[in-house]
């Protein structure tokens, strides 16, 4: 009997958090009238969360595909920034990473801290002094001006750092009696057992940097270079009627990632290899 | 076992989504064309068909096949946002012969364009596809 | 070169690449930011900043908010995780469905986000529904202290899945020889809990607070965008203050503003380096 | 394992490649004047005071040069990030600031814009600008603690054009500025006598400019007491009752005396006395007017003295002649705004102005104006103390427009729209 009742409970909570993302789904195959008449708050009655469409329709989808071209093209510019900077960031953070768990030299601890500080500044601080170096750096109005600053953000190095450090040292002491190079360690050992949590980091290094903003806004002159998370905060705001099928589509490529990883993800953070 | 198997459909389903999307964005326009009614075109064009032409109203020479339903017929103008709409317009026909109308309307100018056939059927304010040449 | 000096040169090789990197992206910018926090105009102000920044209520309410937020909104996200993680624990044999299910809010787009919120939270939403079904009158959860509750509410639904698997990577640690000999001299099963999980996983802890103060700041995006640049009193944060006076253009008190965040967050995050080294196990 | 990192890093060689080569050199500004706006903006089409000084410039490298962005969201973001890291465009006008959502009041707080004292004292030409042959209450709008950071080209007054008939049963004769429960009184008269007249086709403006007026932008004060929510309710019930077209009362669209002429003739054509008066605002005592075409110089510029023949050039007598239209011989209201829009700030074309527009006749050449009513405008127009600035500041469009859409549509009550407007208003003010 208790047994139910737990069981019952997990529905529960897994119910709460897919709700919404089950409700976006169900919502981008509505008409996009339903929509609107289901978004505008004034007309007094109560909303109740019906999920289901009275007229299922893939108008949505089609007005976004077909009739608004400039959508995949954006897409595309999405694809341009935010694959080099998962790349970058993972190569980046599992070098640095390495060296912060495993590898012993001075300040080791007061440099990550540091890098912690960084990664937390809110980034109206650095959006202008950022403009500076990167308009002396001549990179304005490409694709690089958000590319570089997202490769090197220490997010990776410290999700990294703490699933390097479950590797117990006797491994990396062995091989060092060996004679094998630093590198070779990192190649050969470390990178092997630190597959899951570079998954986890490339979703959700993929995830930010997918749902990227400001630097577009600022650092692109002509709006034919944003990426599409531009066009999703301006379509929020402008016509309903196709948010939903925007951002169902939005969504898939985090979506691949996060299936193609989702049992690695469980393991990225425990030593014992199931 | 049962992990890569689910990894391997992933994958696969990753490279096809991307690829969709690369022929989308390449025929996104034409494809939505294809869907649109395809219609042909021709200038309105001011004459008279007898000799004595009353100069009360303008008279139009319109092909006999754009006048639907006794007394309307279709216009083409173009939105802002560049879509090409019809809009259908209401003559009164005063005359004809095996190849025009004749008609006046207080709706018609002379640089309008008339639709005079088209691939499906059309109701005011569709979204068309002109289809160049005669 | 004696063995020691080569591995600092190899450890330092290994860190060059991001060194560089973070040095011209985050550490040049921070000293600007810095610099230009003691400068009005071209004029050497000093500290003027930041006395003007404590004189300005407006500021202070930010700051008080921000508090209330972390102080509320961090500590709930790590009780429930944990509480999940133990509750997901409990299960013998479960599908990695239901664990990872929590990691989707992450993935969902901001922008379809809002819709969802706005019918669920608005005056007339589902929620207020439910209330005035049930004769409670409506909660304005956009305009009142309520806003706090919602906003905590999206904090820990969209980042709890992370931190839950973060926590049963944490428990996976845990040898079950310890559980095995708690077990024997009579712990009941919450004096378990206290007794040799919690001070098993103080280093996963460390690690979740320090992504909870992360993605708190990434949540600015979810306010931003659900109540716009001036949002009520109670919900008006730090980096409203600091994006309001961005797109006023006042650089010098946007970036003493900034510095005084980073000095909130250096503080919390030295007590907690502190709480972590005098109770790590490892290490 | 080795292959896959360094398969890694070529491809991210090869990316940088290809994105580095994108199109990037701005060319540098060398050394003409910089001026940002949005893709045809009007400050910059046909007949504004750019483009009238760059056809009359002769050397090609004193024009204006002027650059457009797309959107106001772009301009916006260039224009804050570049003048915060101390650059930006040289001349920036307040209807772009406004455009892009930047509230120049706070910009002013913050020195970014140069003294134009300073500039005028180290000008040493011959023809340099001598304040006093210019409106001088004009002038002291542009002063700001100490610092002259604008001079306003133009200023169009706050007034109403209005029958005397349909007024004095309403108003004392002696009022010179309506105030806002003059309005309201007016309005439930109307109603209840069933009159075809209106007060104005768009009532629901004036809730927006009462909020406006209770708010002191410079010395940041704000005062929404009790009897400003008395009033506001009242306005929020002003809807013209119906929507068959109703003929208004007051003429508000008065630009230039040509235009309050005109409808002055209107009226004593109907043998009414024509009667000017002031706009509703909160202190009735003082007559105000809008400055209007205001540009501030950007501190960092180096090139004040070129921006300096630019303002020369828009406040000499032959310009403001030519955009006030003060020498056309005959008024036709269709094309009023290119040849007769604004009151000019030079004292001289201010003069020859008010001259011919009492000469020459209105109504398709039919009427001339009776000497009561130009006497009248002249004696009003002398009384304008208080010139304003624009508007619209970002503050409407972010804390002003919400809270008074919800309150008219009936979305919160009166109690909730002034306690949320007193703490937004709170918060914006002190940022």
């Amino acid at each position: 009997m208790k047994k139910i009742i737990k069981y019952i409970f997990l529905l529960l909570i897994t119910a709460i958090f897919l709700f919404p993302v089950v409700f976006m789904i169900a919502c981008s195959f509505m008409s996009s009238s339903q929509i609107s008449e289901m978004l505008d708050f004034a007309n007094g009655e109560y909303k109740n969360l019906n999920m289901i469409p009275e007229m299922f329709s893939l108008e949505q989808f089609y007005q976004v595909f077909f009739r608004r071209p400039e959508y995949l093209l954006k897409f595309w510019n999405s694809v341009i920034v935010t694959f080099p900077t998962v790349i970058g960031q993972v190569v980046v953070s599992s070098l640095a990473a390495f060296a912060f768990a495993k590898l012993k030299f001075p300040f080791r601890d007061k440099l990550f801290f540091a890098y912690i500080v960084l990664l937390i500044l809110p980034l109206q601080v650095t959006l202008v002094p950022n403009y500076i170096i990167l308009d002396n750096m001549d990179l304005l109005n490409n694709f690089l001006a958000i590319i570089l600053p997202g490769t090197f953000s220490a997010f990776g190095i410290c999700l990294l750092r703490q699933s390097i450090k479950y590797i117990p040292d006797s491994s990396i002491e062995a091989a060092r009696i060996d004679g094998a190079s630093y590198f070779k360690i990192f190649t050969r050992i470390i990178l092997p057992q630190i597959k899951s949590g570079l998954v986890t980091l490339t979703l959700l290094c993929f995830i930010d940097n997918w749902n990227v903003v400001e630097q577009p806004l600022i650092y692109f002159d002509n709006s034919t270079m944003y990426p599409l998370s531009i066009m999703m905060s301006e379509i929020g705001n402008s016509d309903y009627g196709i948010i939903f099928a925007c951002g169902v589509m939005f969504m898939i490529p985090a979506l691949i990632i996060y299936f193609y990883g989702h049992r690695d993800i469980d393991l990225s953070f425990s030593d014992s290899e199931k | 076992m049962k992990q890569d198997k689910f990894k391997r459909i992933v994958i696969k389903f990753g490279i096809v989504f991307f690829i969709v999307m690369l022929f989308l964005t390449y025929f996104s326009k034409t494809i939505d064309n294809l869907l649109l009614p395809k219609v042909k075109i021709s200038d309105v064009m001011t004459g008279s068909l007898s000799e004595y032409p009353d100069t009360m109203h303008t008279h139009y020479l319109l092909p006999l096949s754009s006048v639907i339903s006794s007394e309307e017929v279709y216009v083409i103008n173009t939105l802002e946002n560049g879509d090409i709409t019809v809009s259908s317009v209401s003559v009164n026909i005063c005359g004809s012969d095996d190849l025009y109308y004749e008609v006046t309307s207080d709706f018609l100018f002379s640089d309008m364009q008339v639709v005079y056939m088209t691939s499906k059927e059309i109701s005011d304010g569709d979204r068309v596809y002109i289809e160049e040449g005669e | 070169m004696t063995r020691k000096r080569k591995d600092y040169f190899t450890a330092f090789l290994f860190i060059l690449p991001s060194l560089i990197g973070i040095a011209i992206f985050y550490i040049v910018p921070y000293i600007i930011c810095f610099i230009k926090s003691l400068y009005i105009g071209q004029n050497f102000v000093g500290l003027t900043n930041y006395i003007q920044l404590f004189s300005n209520n407006t500021f202070l309410l930010a700051l008080k908010n921000t508090a209330v937020f972390t102080v509320i909104a961090i500590p709930l996200l790590m009780v429930i995780s944990f509480l999940l993680a133990l509750f997901l624990n409990s299960f013998e044999k479960i599908s990695s469905f239901f664990s990872s299910s929590f990691l989707i809010p992450v993935v969902v787009p901001i922008a379809s986000l809002i819709c969802v919120w706005q019918v669920v939270f608005d005056d007339y939403g589902a929620v207020n529904g439910l209330l005035n079904t049930l004769e409670f009158y409506t909660v304005e959860f956009f305009s009142s202290e309520f806003s706090m509750v919602m906003i905590i509410f999206i904090y820990v639904w969209k980042y709890c899945g992370f931190c839950v698997i973060l926590f049963t990577a944490g428990l996976a640690n845990v040898p079950k020889s310890l559980y095995e000999s708690a077990r024997l001299d009579g712990a009941n099963s919450f004096q378990l809990v206290t007794k040799v999980t919690i001070p098993m996983i103080t280093p996963t802890v460390f690690f979740v607070f320090l992504m909870e103060i992360i993605y708190s700041f990434k949540i600015f995006r979810e306010v931003f965008a659900l109540f716009g640049d001036y949002p009520n009193e109670n919900v008006y944060f730090l980096q409203n203050f600091i994006n309001n006076n961005y797109y006023n253009l006042n650089y010098p008190r946007l970036s003493s503003a900034s510095i005084i965040l980073s000095l909130f967050i250096i503080i919390v995050l030295l007590v907690f380096f502190i709480f972590e080294r005098k109770h790590s196990v490892s290490e | 394992m080795n292959k896959r990192i360094i398969s890694v890093m070529l491809c991210m060689l090869i990316l940088t490649g290809f994105t580095a080569c994108g199109n990037s050199a701005t060319e540098d500004s060398g050394s003409k004047i910089t001026f940002y706006t949005i893709k045809n903006w009007y400050s910059i089409t046909e007949g504004s005071s750019i483009w009238d000084y760059n056809k009359h410039c002769t050397d090609s490298d004193k024009i204006i040069e002027i650059v457009e962005f797309e959107t106001a969201e772009e301009l916006k973001n260039k224009l804050s990030t570049e003048l915060m890291s101390g650059g930006g465009p040289d001349l920036i006008s307040a209807d772009c600031l406004s455009a892009a959502g930047i509230s120049y009041e706070k910009l002013i707080e913050q020195g970014c814009f140069a003294d134009i004292n300073e500039i005028i004292e180290a000008d040493t030409s011959q023809d340099k600008i001598n304040l006093s042959d210019y409106n001088e209450n004009a002038l002291q709008s542009g002063v700001i603690n100490g610092n002259r950071y604008y001079i306003p080209f133009y200023f169009m007054p706050n007034f109403y054009v209005a029958s005397q008939q349909d007024l004095e049963k309403h108003i004392s004769a002696d009022t010179k500025s309506l105030s806002y429960n003059d309005l309201i009184k007016i309005n439930d008269k109307i109603n209840e006598e069933k009159s075809d007249k209106v007060i104005t086709l768009n009532a629901d403006g004036y809730l927006w400019s009462y909020v406006y007026d209770n708010v002191d932008f410079l010395n940041k004060t704000y005062s929404f007491d009790v009897e400003f929510s008395k009033t506001a309710e009242k306005l929020k019930e002003l809807k013209s009752s119906g929507n068959e077209i109703k003929e208004e009362i007051f003429n508000e669209f008065v630009i230039s005396p040509y235009q309050i002429y005109e409808y002055c003739a209107e009226i004593e054509k109907k043998e009414e006395t024509a009667r000017v008066i002031g706009k509703p605002s909160i202190n009735t005592e003082v007559l105000s007017a809008q400055a209007c075409d205001i540009y501030f110089i950007n501190k960092n510029s180096k090139k004040k003295q070129e921006i300096m023949e630019f303002i020369k050039f828009a406040l000499s007598e032959k310009e403001q002649n030519n955009v006030t239209g003060a020498e056309i011989e005959k008024y036709d209201n269709t094309t009023s705004y290119y040849n007769g829009s604004y009151f000019p700030i030079n004292k001289k074309s201010y003069k020859t102005l008010m001259n011919n527009a009492k000469e020459i006749k209105y109504l398709d050449d039919t009427a001339k104006i009776s000497n009561k009513s130009s006497e009248q405008l002249e004696n009003m127009l002398s009384q304008i103390s208080d010139y304003q600035f624009p508007q619209s500041t970002n503050y409407m469009t972010e804390v002003g427009s919400e809270l008074i859409n919800d309150y008219v549509n009936g979305k919160i009550s009166t109690q909730k729209f002034t306690d949320s407007l007193k703490s937004k208003t709170k918060i914006y003010m002190e940022e």
